[in-house]
């Protein structure tokens, strides 16, 4: 059913700050996730799945890829001629600043959407902290507290430099919001619900400060704009940089995790490709691994992601590595501990070994 | 409109009963095939890697599902204003409804249709077979011949010729006689059911037939044997390599054990001419710890916790812990619940083997087994 | 499938003879109306304005404009994966082919395809009239009663109420009698043709009446009647605003003249709620250097050299140089060269009228002049 | 029926040299045009109606107009599975040097499409001289001559200092590109096809080179590339700045102009709209103008273009003037000799006149 509610605000252009061969062609939103998705379906995935039909995406510089994948939004039920995705250029350089999301230019570069819109409520979120959510028991929370703003979190299970956390205080008020998160700290899961004549309002007022995040610019006014929070009980997967993006997808190769993120009734969408089922010939061996459509396996795979259309040969083996469109591991090949990026090709009795604690990372290949 | 050189006619009205439990409620081209494919993909494809973007598909029997499959045609690159892909199902005129009564009176019944595109040069094809084929190359034989009809043959084995139509043709091609199933077989190239006609002679045979009280006015039966009788331009177009029709229980199952094995008989990798399909988004599957598959092809969406063994396992399939499945098919949403055991079996879409069932037998002589869709088979059966 | 709350059904397949030339070769639905639009496209902007995604139409007489005007429903939005639009014609089982013999039995033939939603409420709709409704007032007013069924009406002028199919009901809206076109009205509220459904008792209702030999399977005639006489909770939802079906010639032509003046009757304009169409991207019109368009509506790629007064001139039509079109409608594409003279007539599309001709009288007390589609009236007719 | 012969690359980033208040927020390739279309429309159409189904389109910068627009290629038939519209970041800046569109630089950032392709041809265009060109007739002709590049020109009618001329010695072999076009000129219609195998070459042997424009880059190589020249005979409408927009628009009022611009058996697509028909109310008086749907007339329009929902109140006067998309002329206003931008609202009683030699531009407006 429409949701007559809220639209929709994403910024794609989170760029991080640890250095990364996966994210030198291409930013975070982009990075594909567990075989076939790319993190920028699930913002878009939970928006479609709550009726919001109308939103708007604040692009990186090097947006190619991001307009590859989401095209026009018609595989998220976003090409419409009423509302529909709006992608406009957000700032180049991304918002690298810790903690840093919401650029405020970009939500002003936005501003015409928000103005257009008569829904009551915008939901805003990030895209590199990703889950499977029904956002309209959220917005109906907001609606039912009354207040300017929600912000989601979760209780922390591990440090982040680069998320934020949230100071509650009574009656669930957000006091502050502090670069950096500790275990058991309120883990800002980069959502927030704002009464959309609230945020043209703030947008009015703090247009000189454009340069801040949002919640940098209202942060002496926590209080007469009424921010209050909203503990997330599901699974919020941060990927901030290599360490979190590999850890975080083996993580989903316990069913009970796979569970959380993946709901028939809430379908992640994404692209669609013509890729044949995979194939497994006769001696292949695979055991606890997600194997994407495309793909022919001859060898071992143990604890592994393949994205679509991998090939591995007779004999080769990989092992706890995550393998991404279109890589070839050799005959004879191994690879292990290891994050091959798109297009490689593993030559014949080689090995790329990393270590539990140092995952080997190989940038995008040349393989047409 | 503009003027186009080849248009198709897709005929998909028919119920395949010989497919038995599999099209109780959809129509055969709309039948799951190949994991994640519908057997109407095929020849979709084939039209769209063969550069024809007008494709009118005629309907009938159960068609809801195969509407919604189809949609707008964007899952073959077939979503053209003013052309693409067409559903033409049977309607009401001014004197009432009228079914399709046979494959001649359907395209018949589409004319306007076909005339609204003023082509030169129809296409007229089926939606259960399995085959590549780039028809541009049927097309240019036509043309060479400057033929009234071209019909596509696959040259069989002079065995099975007596169970075909079987077309004899002199050194140029030029088709001499048509017998249905010939006791005799003087010739061993069996018709494909695909024609491409001149518009002006199909419009005319077509027109001929109609009025015909005699004809059942089907392409084999009627139209051919009239041509040939009139000493019309009947010319045969050879194809060389895979060609099955996937109409019985036995065909589907042969047929679908030919996309396996090392070097399959039919690629579906192929990337020059792809398979396209109208996917679901489904995530990829899963191979549990325990998991072991050999020789299968398993498609998105599925978790595989036990043995899966020369088989084929549609999207969103789930083979239990400790269960087998081995030379069989599962269709999309299947489920091989724990222990269970199943061989030479095709299980319907979202049928359920429960927990411990033994379903079918590897013994070869025997038929296949088939579930239907959405049956439950549970230990007393 | 997610359950959807509410699902409309929209009976798209009557053959609207009353259109009289219009509709000899398309259906109603698809008829040409207000310019750019077709008469489907008020009905649909309903729905999705309404946020209902789920639309089934079913379509029977010469569907195939109708099939390609509809396409994917992308053009109101109504392109949704599972849901959207379904084009459903009618279809052959194993039992054979069944037409749709009457409004009920058209939905009977597909509550698998409503079942297949799983919704509460389901929305019954015909394509044929002009109006703007939000149909989620209308379920409000359902669920308040917690009714069975809830019907669409319109207060219409004591003196016309004859001519309707008459409810009456007591102050809570509950309906205590359904008269057709009574002699002595005792209310005047006109039903419209909308109903909804509660989901069970429909399913009930259709079965009932599917297997009643004497029923004429219509729901005006044998469903609501029925349901009257079993003591089931019906209510009436009162519709104010402009409502009027385009049925007939004259009402067709009536209907065009109220989107024009000042202040229409039916504003095309209003932004709120807007009419989505299949556009069809043709430049802007032109209005030549001895043009005059007073109190009209123009499209898309018309040219107008001549003089329009209080006419409508749709999509790509042409009126020449020294030409008068008054009271009258232009169809897409329909031509009056220079010179003619028109008044109070419909031209179908792609209709000509040759130079120097006269047509139609501005004299109200004769009939709408009608030229079909394609028709060309020249100096001697 | 599809093109198996070329694909299609497309810059959308020329920026021209003249400044202009139309072009503060928009690119040249995103001005509307004929009240309906844009410029990018016409290369757009031209490639589809030519059956081409695989589009690179290089951005600018302020790329939003075009994307909001564009789309992913759906109202051009080209939102496609295999093949389609790829749209990529061009050189932010655009190609502001005069005479230059085609910067080798976005060719090599559109490389790998070039190299996907198994077509012999590409057709390269700009996006600011538009025409209605059988493409077919011209890759015939290229195939039939053997050469490497076939670029297409005009007669120059006029003085353009912002197109460029060819030298054109023997046989029509292009001696040379030079900036700047007088009357009689051979005017390059930034239009060319090209061997894909020599693009990849010359995309490989000037790499070094990547700040030139293509022409610039093998200006010294000419004989070898071996580059031959076309005549187009119809109509090519360049559009450098305000002057040339507004006399090229005004030409279109010329029914013999127009029809060489549109024509039924090659349609001009763009975004489909929900506007009703224009309203004529009684005692508006409108003569040799084009009006777009949407529009509401209740006064006097003359010798103007009217973009859609342009409103003209009664007593209001139109004369010889563009008005884009949502203005609204108020009662007893007079605008002539002018170009309103989009959402405008001419007061009451006011008047903007320009002259024929000096037009007056009034930039976009505010009206929601």
């Amino acid at each position: 059913m429409m949701n007559t509610k809220a639209i929709g605000y994403i910024t794609a252009n989170y760029a991080g700050n640890e250095p990364s061969k996966l994210l030198e062609n291409r930013p975070v939103a982009a990075l594909p996730f567990l075989g076939r998705y790319r993190l920028i379906d699930f913002p878009l995935s939970n928006m479609t799945n709550a009726g919001i039909h109308t939103v708007g995406l604040a692009m990186p510089g090097n947006w190619r890829s991001i307009a590859d994948h989401v095209g026009h939004g018609g595989d998220f039920q976003l090409d419409r001629k009423i509302g529909g995705l709006y992608t406009f250029p957000g700032n180049p350089y991304g918002t690298t600043k810790r903690g840093m999301r919401f650029l405020l230019r970009d939500i002003i570069s936005n501003r015409e959407l928000f103005e257009r819109s008569d829904a009551p409520y915008v939901v805003v979120m990030g895209a590199n902290i990703i889950f499977n959510m029904d956002l309209n028991e959220v917005i109906d929370a907001h609606e039912r507290s009354g207040v300017g703003i929600t912000m989601l979190y979760v209780k922390a299970e591990r440090k982040h430099s680069d998320a934020s956390r949230l100071i509650i205080g009574d009656a669930g008020r957000v006091q502050k919001v502090e670069p950096g998160c500790e275990y058991g700290d309120n883990k800002f899961i980069d959502c927030f619900i704002i009464n959309r004549d609230l945020l043209l309002d703030i947008i009015k007022h703090y247009a000189n400060a454009d340069y801040l995040d949002f919640f940098e610019a209202i942060a002496g006014d926590m209080a007469r704009v009424d921010v209050c929070s909203y503990e997330y009980k599901g699974l919020a997967i941060g990927i901030f940089g290599e360490r979190s993006y590999y850890e975080r997808s083996m993580e989903l190769l316990a069913p009970t995790v796979y569970d959380q993120l993946f709901q028939k009734d809430r379908p992640i969408r994404t692209k669609a490709h013509d890729a044949a089922p995979a194939k497994y010939y006769a001696g292949s061996n695979v055991a606890n691994s997600f194997v994407s459509a495309g793909s022919k396996i001859h060898g071992t795979v143990r604890n592994s992601i393949l994205s679509r259309n991998v090939i591995v040969e007779s004999g080769a083996n990989v092992t706890n590595s995550i393998i991404m469109y279109g890589c070839v591991i050799k005959r004879g090949a191994r690879v292990e501990n290891a994050i091959i990026d798109k297009n490689n090709v593993v030559p014949e009795n080689t090995e790329y070994r990393g270590t539990p604690d140092a995952i080997m990372v190989i940038g995008k290949g040349t393989r047409l | 409109m503009a003027r186009k050189e080849c248009i198709a006619m897709l005929l998909a009205g028919g119920q395949g009963s010989r497919l038995m439990d599999l099209t109780s409620k959809i129509a055969k081209p709309a039948v799951s095939f190949g994991g994640k494919y519908r057997i109407i993909d095929f020849t979709l494809s084939n039209c769209a890697n063969s550069g024809i973007e007008t494709v009118g598909i005629l309907t009938q029997y159960r068609p809801y599902q195969l509407h919604e499959y189809v949609g707008s045609g964007r899952a073959w690159d077939l979503n053209i204003t003013g052309s693409g892909v067409s559903i033409l199902p049977p309607y009401a005129t001014q004197e009432g409804g009228a079914w399709y009564e046979g494959t001649a009176d359907a395209v018949t019944h589409n004319l306007d249709y076909i005339k609204s595109h003023h082509p030169e040069y129809v296409l007229i094809l089926s939606g259960d077979a399995l085959y590549r084929m780039d028809y541009r190359e049927m097309l240019k034989t036509h043309k060479e011949h400057n033929a009234d009809l071209t019909i596509g043959v696959m040259p069989v084995p002079w065995e099975d010729a007596s169970r075909f139509g079987i077309l004899t043709a002199d050194e140029n091609g030029q088709v001499t006689k048509f017998s249905e199933k010939p006791a005799h077989p003087d010739s061993n190239l069996a018709s494909m059911g695909i024609y491409i006609f001149s518009y002006d002679f199909l419009v005319n045979a077509l027109e001929e037939d109609a009025i015909n009280q005699r004809s059942s006015h089907d392409f084999g039966n009627d139209i051919i044997p009239k041509a040939l009788a009139d000493g019309k331009r009947l010319f045969v177009h050879a194809h060389h390599g895979f060609w099955k029709d996937v109409g019985t229980i036995a065909s589907y199952h042969e047929t679908s054990m030919d996309l396996l094995g090392e070097d399959p008989l039919f690629d579906l990798f192929d990337e020059k001419t792809p398979i396209m399909s109208n996917d679901s988004s489904r995530p990829p599957h899963y191979i549990g710890p325990d998991g072991r598959v050999d020789d299968s092809l398993v498609a998105n969406g599925c978790r595989i916790m036990g043995t899966v063994r020369h088989s084929i396992i549609s999207t969103d399939a789930c083979v239990g812990e400790r269960a087998i499945v081995e030379d069989s098919v599962l269709l999309p949403g299947a489920i091989v619940k724990n222990g269970a055991h199943v061989s030479r079996a095709i299980l319907g879409e979202n049928a359920v083997v429960e927990e411990g069932v033994k379903l079918g037998s590897v013994d070869t002589t025997k038929d296949t087994a088939v579930v239907g869709n959405d049956v439950v088979i549970g230990k007393g059966e």
